[in-house]
């Protein structure tokens, strides 16, 4: 592939370079593999790990890339959650199916709401999605006949996965699944932010006023990157529903929304490893902490967060970035790259 | 069935005018500085905190506590800008938000380390338990003391912004900061005044608050919703506006409850959703 | 019968020498405040307008009027033939009306030569396409070089547009503009802040720029405005005051008293 | 891929196989609860008994050393929960699971407990089908049911015909309306409306307006402990609501200590029905409050009795196996064990594994100044209804 590119004209490569797989990122996922070898008992650690940074990244491609501040993504892991477990629950337990079933749910939601969502911007956009999210919620809550109300979803039986591997104690099929899914997503974001579409939701993130000014029809590229990034939580939704066959209204709630936010500012939102990152650094994080201390953790998780901002703006993927520039451009002012993925 | 009216009427009212106190403060400072200060309801619980520990373990009476709850929340907003808000001015507000979550959890952690978990009882004092009945209509005590005290803020409030030099400031820098700086006004200073001066309104609306909803580490989360979305429905900088949507949001609230229980959860969202629809910008918001 | 006749005649005249762009009656309040007053003007097909007039005479406003960034309370703006008086802003762009910003409005995070790829791509309609990568696009990215070699912005291209210089930003707006192929070009003051002997270029960079495109610009320094333009509007208080050639406008007293009475302090 | 994932899940199996053996003299104990958020506090009040309990009886039983490990759910997250679970029993190689405030959490727990064969040991979780979700898991708290089918038919005994009834909208909510509602009916008794007030609700003053408003003789409230009680009964006395005519009736949480402490004389003359209360008159109770005021400043409440009788429960197991810790035999010991809490009579019902107890009907009064719940009746052997109408 790279070699073909030998010879071909800067401008070429000065688009291409950004889209190659650097080494780190092969190093990255390979690292992903370790789990099953070196912490087989925190696998079904790992696998939430996977579903959170499923869910961080669909947040990430509508706020990094597009600059749409969400307070009420988790409306759409939800629906995605009682989408896979009810279907679960009424007798089809296949992974696989269900699992797509959600995600078609999540997004045609996604769909319908994005003409409302394309409307609005800064804090109007915020408190609205967080409404819409709230409403959600309460209607989750009180249509218990359907989602079981606050005991959460009884009676979800999953199959085995590809009929033959079960959901075990150890979790090692819930990682196994979770790592695939979240890394095919991952190629399809990927491919995405490279695009012509990517380019364009940049555009949107730099200077929505521009964009009109330029032929481009900003609305149409927000709804479809919102449905988009809602089929993405919705996996990330019915992956959690299915690992663990429960479901809870917690699925909808407000803690949720704002804990992804977090994560993947943590991590650096506009970055595609942004919400990954900030999703193994937060739950391994909280994890380690609540363990040593269940009370207080989210005191060091705090000061953790406090930290992270002070020390490495645009969180710490950026604030890395933001450094290495720094260190390189005294070396050299080669080119550099509006956004590194 | 009037009275009860004018009773649902007035409990919303008096609910909302809770909600104003805790957050007009906030409103000020976002729409002066943009500042997204997510920790707002944190300087509201140190108030309670402040308002319980006195009333408890030093038996003050309610009413000394609340000026010490102002001040005291005050006084901690003034070292946070110091230490850290102010280095974040410039930065993208995604990155004020997290720096303001992590103070919240903080705040919760050490809240619940010092006091413990526990719901903080109170016990007003005499003249404000109970309820008068006035007409046929039940007013309760405790609410009529809480809506004359809002009243009386608003009036200081908007009193001091019209006709005060510093409320001149403020003013300027709320509706154009690069003009207001033009003018030789230092508005970082001003700033960090009105920062002070509306934690220090949480503060007091925290220790208010605790008779109405309690009090426990929780509160700097749980309320943070609701002043969003006073804040957001009235418009950012307006103090008209924080005080129109917070009694309006009370009353429907309050009022949805009785009329249409069923749909007592939703109202308020409901309420909030097709306002910012109808009008983005706020109640009397200019962006 | 006749009606029908002269409907079609008109029609056919129309055909024959519409201007690239006509505005009949807008009008546009803010409150008490009149911004544009019956606003009506043509600009013919290939022409070079200039449009001048003191600050807040209301010409960055009529900008938007035409545009469609505002809605005018009266009025009708014509492209061609047809009107598009309601259409959206990003559709008259497709038409082909396309302006530029006098403060720049830029992608500050992407680079030069995205920027302008971004455009083209949006032209062709390849804004929504996400299954292939962007390099693979490669027609629209040597339009997009081809269009910053032009402007010589060529050894620009490959830094971030907030690292370039002033003057650059400048040409890049324009850039931006020419890459959705516009029919006409509507120059919010392109030289603003720019020195002197670099606007000249700019505008020797403008007025070379291909005859199928009508340009209308707003520029304050008249030796310029005498220099590229054809003819010359004059706005003031939201209306236009006078329209003619840049020796008529020269000549003109009401001119010389309002506007370079004017610069005489300005 | 296939083949190495199957070569993975060929280890993993050996893995899962190879833990429970070994845990020689330490017998591990997994405690599962709600120590951060919302429900902090109930975690802290059971926590503080389950520490009392073991320094007072030793943390060695039958020869085994008890070990404990503490995880955090973070409120009600049963993903979490169930998560949890399965690390403490994959990772730590815990035999015992222990806690469980909230019934989601317990509910994704028994899953782990059921697969892995581990004791469970349910401390508070109060909702009837709870225990039916695992084979190996007991409760030591109550169901609410049982409070309040019980109660429903005392008031329509003790003289109310006619009642309103205002519950929290979330399923313990819905639970304690239907049984009140259901125990009151069958009695006799009319029910004049019923009215739902969102789960975290600030303001009361509406809904209280409402059950005025439908003047019955009672009006039966059920609202979760924590903030809320407080709140309620100050509305109620706000509203101008006179317990000493119309009857307040409502489960314990509405009158625990603490609320008590705040809502002041508002609350006196309401009628609670419930399990436990730290005024409960009985030399084992005295000592019990003595020693937990004692160490940890506070009266216990209901989370702690759950606690506390929960720790008896499994020493007593562990006596009868002789330090035998496989779910089988532990279960099999705790089924129709009987013991004096400080609650009064309580064992565990050989068939449902289900608590069965005592039920105290106590009304508000001021004693020596203080307010306190005083039981002026009670209800003994109640089992939980809900489950003895499964079996028929």
């Amino acid at each position: 592939m790279s070699a073909a590119l030998e010879g071909l004209a800067e401008r070429y490569l000065h688009l291409e370079r950004p889209t190659r797989w650097r080494k780190s990122e092969i190093a990255f996922w390979i690292a992903t593999l370790l789990p099953f070898f070196l912490f087989e008992s925190y696998l079904s650690l790992a696998s939430q790990v996977a579903i959170t940074a499923l869910f961080a990244l669909s947040l990430d491609l509508i706020l990094g890339y597009a600059g749409i501040v969400s307070l009420g993504h988790a409306a759409f892991f939800g629906l995605g959650a009682y989408a896979a477990g009810l279907i679960a629950k009424h007798g089809w337990g296949e992974p696989l199916s269900g699992l797509v079933m959600a995600a078609a749910l999540a997004g045609v939601v996604g769909y319908a709401a994005s003409f409302i969502i394309a409307r609005f911007r800064h804090l109007a956009l915020i408190m609205i999605t967080l409404g819409l999210g709230l409403l959600l919620y309460e209607a989750a809550n009180s249509a218990s006949w359907l989602t079981g109300g606050a005991d959460g979803l009884q009676g979800v039986r999953m199959w085995p996965l590809l009929g033959y591997f079960k959901f075990d104690l150890f979790g090692f099929t819930a990682y196994t699944y979770s790592l695939a899914v979240l890394f095919l997503v991952f190629l399809v974001a990927r491919r995405l932010i490279h695009s012509p579409f990517g380019l364009s939701l940049r555009g949107i993130r730099e200077n929505p006023v521009r964009m009109p000014a330029i032929g481009a029809p900003s609305h149409a590229h927000i709804r479809k990157i919102y449905s988009i990034s809602a089929v993405m939580a919705g996996m990330a939704g019915a992956l959690l529903a299915q690992t663990t066959s429960t479901v809870s209204l917690e699925a909808l709630g407000f803690q949720r929304s704002a804990d992804v936010l977090v994560i993947l500012i943590l991590g650096g939102a506009g970055r595609l490893y942004g919400g990954i990152l900030g999703a193994i650094i937060y739950m391994v994080a909280r994890d380690q902490f609540s363990g040593v201390n269940p009370q207080y953790w989210y005191f060091w998780i705090g000061l953790l967060l406090i930290a992270v901002v002070t020390l490495l703006p645009n969180g710490i993927l950026g604030g890395l970035a933001q450094w290495t520039s720094r260190w390189s451009s005294r070396w050299s002012s080669s080119s550099r790259r509006g956004t590194p993925p | 069935m009037l009275a009860s009216l004018v009773g649902v009427l007035f409990d919303g009212f008096a609910y909302g005018m809770l909600l104003f106190v805790l957050s007009v403060g906030l409103s000020v400072t976002l729409g002066m500085m943009n500042f997204v200060n997510l920790a707002h309801c944190s300087f509201a619980m140190l108030g309670g905190y402040i308002a319980v520990t006195l009333m408890n373990a030093l038996a003050w009476p309610f009413f000394a506590t609340l000026p010490v709850a102002f001040v005291a929340a005050a006084a901690a907003s003034v070292v946070l800008e110091r230490a850290l808000y102010r280095r974040l001015y410039r930065a993208s507000d995604l990155d004020q938000c997290l720096l303001t979550i992590g103070i919240v959890f903080v705040s919760i952690a050490s809240a619940a380390y010092i006091y413990g978990t526990i719901q903080q009882p109170v016990q007003m004092p005499p003249y404000l338990r109970g309820s008068v009945v006035f007409l046929g209509v039940n007013f309760a005590v405790y609410r009529l003391f809480l809506v004359g005290t809002a009243l009386a803020i608003t009036f200081v409030l908007v009193a001091s912004l019209e006709y005060t030099r510093f409320g001149a400031q403020v003013r300027a820098a709320v509706d154009n900061q690069r003009m207001a700086r033009g003018l030789g006004i230092n508005v970082q200073r001003t700033f960090a005044i009105t920062f002070a001066l509306g934690s220090g309104l949480a503060g007091l609306g925290g220790a208010l608050a605790i008779e109405m909803v309690g009090l426990d580490p929780g509160f700097a989360f749980s309320f943070l919703i609701y002043v969003l979305i006073v804040v957001s429905v009235g418009g950012l900088g307006s103090i008209g506006g924080s005080f129109a949507a917070a009694s309006l949001l009370g009353i429907s609230d309050v009022a949805g409850k009785y009329y249409v229980p069923q749909l007592g959860a939703f109202l308020i969202y409901l309420v909030m959703v097709g306002l910012l629809m109808w009008r983005p910008a706020g109640l009397f918001g200019k962006r | 019968m006749v009606v029908a006749m002269v409907v079609v005649i008109a029609a056919r005249d129309a055909a024959v020498n519409a201007p690239a762009l006509s505005t009949r009656g807008l009008n546009k309040r803010f409150g008490s405040l009149v911004v544009a007053r019956d606003i009506e003007f043509a600009l013919p097909q290939g022409a070079r307008y200039a449009l001048v007039g003191p600050n807040g005479a209301g010409k960055t406003t009529l900008i938007n009027l035409i545009t469609g960034m505002l809605q005018p309370d009266e009025g009708r703006i014509f492209l061609g033939e047809d009107e598009i008086t309601s259409s959206r802003p990003e559709q008259r762009v497709k038409r082909g009306l396309v302006r530029t910003f006098q403060i720049n409005t830029l992608f500050p995070h992407l680079s030069v030569l995205e920027a302008v790829t971004l455009a083209v791509c949006e032209r062709r309609g390849h804004g929504g396409a996400w299954l292939r990568r962007l390099p693979a696009y490669r027609d629209a990215i040597d339009e997009a070089y081809g269009i910053l070699g032009s402007l010589m912005l060529g050894n620009q291209c490959y830094r971030l547009t907030r690292e370039l210089a002033y003057g650059q930003q400048r040409l890049l707006e324009i850039a931006l503009a020419l890459a959705t192929k516009p029919r006409v070009l509507l120059l919010d003051e392109p030289a603003a802040g720019v020195p002197r002997e670099e606007s000249a270029e700019l505008f020797t960079a403008i007025s070379s720029l291909s005859q199928h495109i009508s340009v209308l610009f707003i520029e304050h320094d008249m030796d310029i405005v005498f220099r590229f333009a054809s003819r010359i509007i004059v706005m003031v208080g939201g209306r236009i005051l006078v329209e003619g050639t840049p020796g008529e406008i020269a000549a003109d007293e009401r001119v010389r008293e309002v506007y370079l009475g004017k610069r005489g302090h300005g | 891929m296939r083949n190495v994932l199957r070569g993975l899940g060929g280890l993993a199996a050996a893995l899962l196989v190879a833990s429970p053996v070994f845990a020689q003299n330490t017998v591990k104990i997994g405690l599962i609860l709600p120590y951060s958020g919302q429900f902090a506090d109930t975690a802290t009040q059971m926590d503080n008994a389950i520490k009392l309990y073991v320094k007072q009886h030793g943390d060695t039983v039958a020869g085994k050393k008890l070990e404990f490990i503490r995880k955090d759910t973070g409120g009600i997250a049963p993903d979490v929960a169930k998560r949890l679970a399965q690390e403490l029993v994959v990772r730590d190689k815990v035999d015992i699971l222990a806690g469980f405030v909230l019934t989601p959490n317990a509910l994704a727990a028994s899953d782990v407990s059921t697969e892995a064969k581990k004791f469970m040991v349910i401390m508070n979780a109060a909702t009837a089908i709870v225990t039916t979700k695992s084979p190996y898991s007991a409760r030591t708290s109550v169901t609410i049911p049982q409070l309040n089918e019980t109660f429903g038919a005392w008031a329509y005994k003790s003289g109310i015909k006619t009642a309103y009834t205002m519950v929290s909208d979330y399923g313990p909510g819905h639970d304690a309306e239907g049984a009140f509602q259901r125990g009151f009916k069958e009695a006799g008794g009319q029910i004049t409306g019923s009215v739902r007030y969102p789960v975290a609700n600030p303001d009361f003053s509406a809904f209280v307006q409402r059950a005025k408003d439908a003047n019955a003789q009672g009006i039966f409230v059920f609202v979760p402990g924590g903030v809320q009680p407080a709140a309620l009964a100050k509305a109620l006395a706000e509203r101008g609501i006179d317990p000493k005519k119309t009857k307040i009736l409502g489960q314990g949480e509405l009158t625990d200590a603490g609320a008590l402490k705040s809502m002041g004389d508002s609350g006196l003359g309401i009628i609670t029905v419930f399990h436990y209360d730290p005024n409960h008159k009985s030399k084992l109770n005295e000592t019990f409050v003595k020693a937990y005021v004692g160490d940890y400043k506070r009266t216990p409440d209901f989370f702690s009795i759950g606690g506390y009788d929960g720790m008896h429960l499994i020493y007593e197991a562990l006596k009868k196996t002789g330090g035998k810790a496989d779910g089988d035999s532990l279960i099999a010991a705790a089924k129709g064990m009987k013991w004096e809490s400080p609650r009064g009579p309580i064992s565990i019902d050989p068939e449902t594994r289900d608590i069965v107890q005592t039920v105290y009907i106590r009304r508000v009064e001021k004693v020596g100044g203080e307010l306190q719940n005083v039981e002026f009746d009670k209800i003994e052997n109640v089992k939980d209804p809900v489950k003895e109408r499964m079996k028929k």
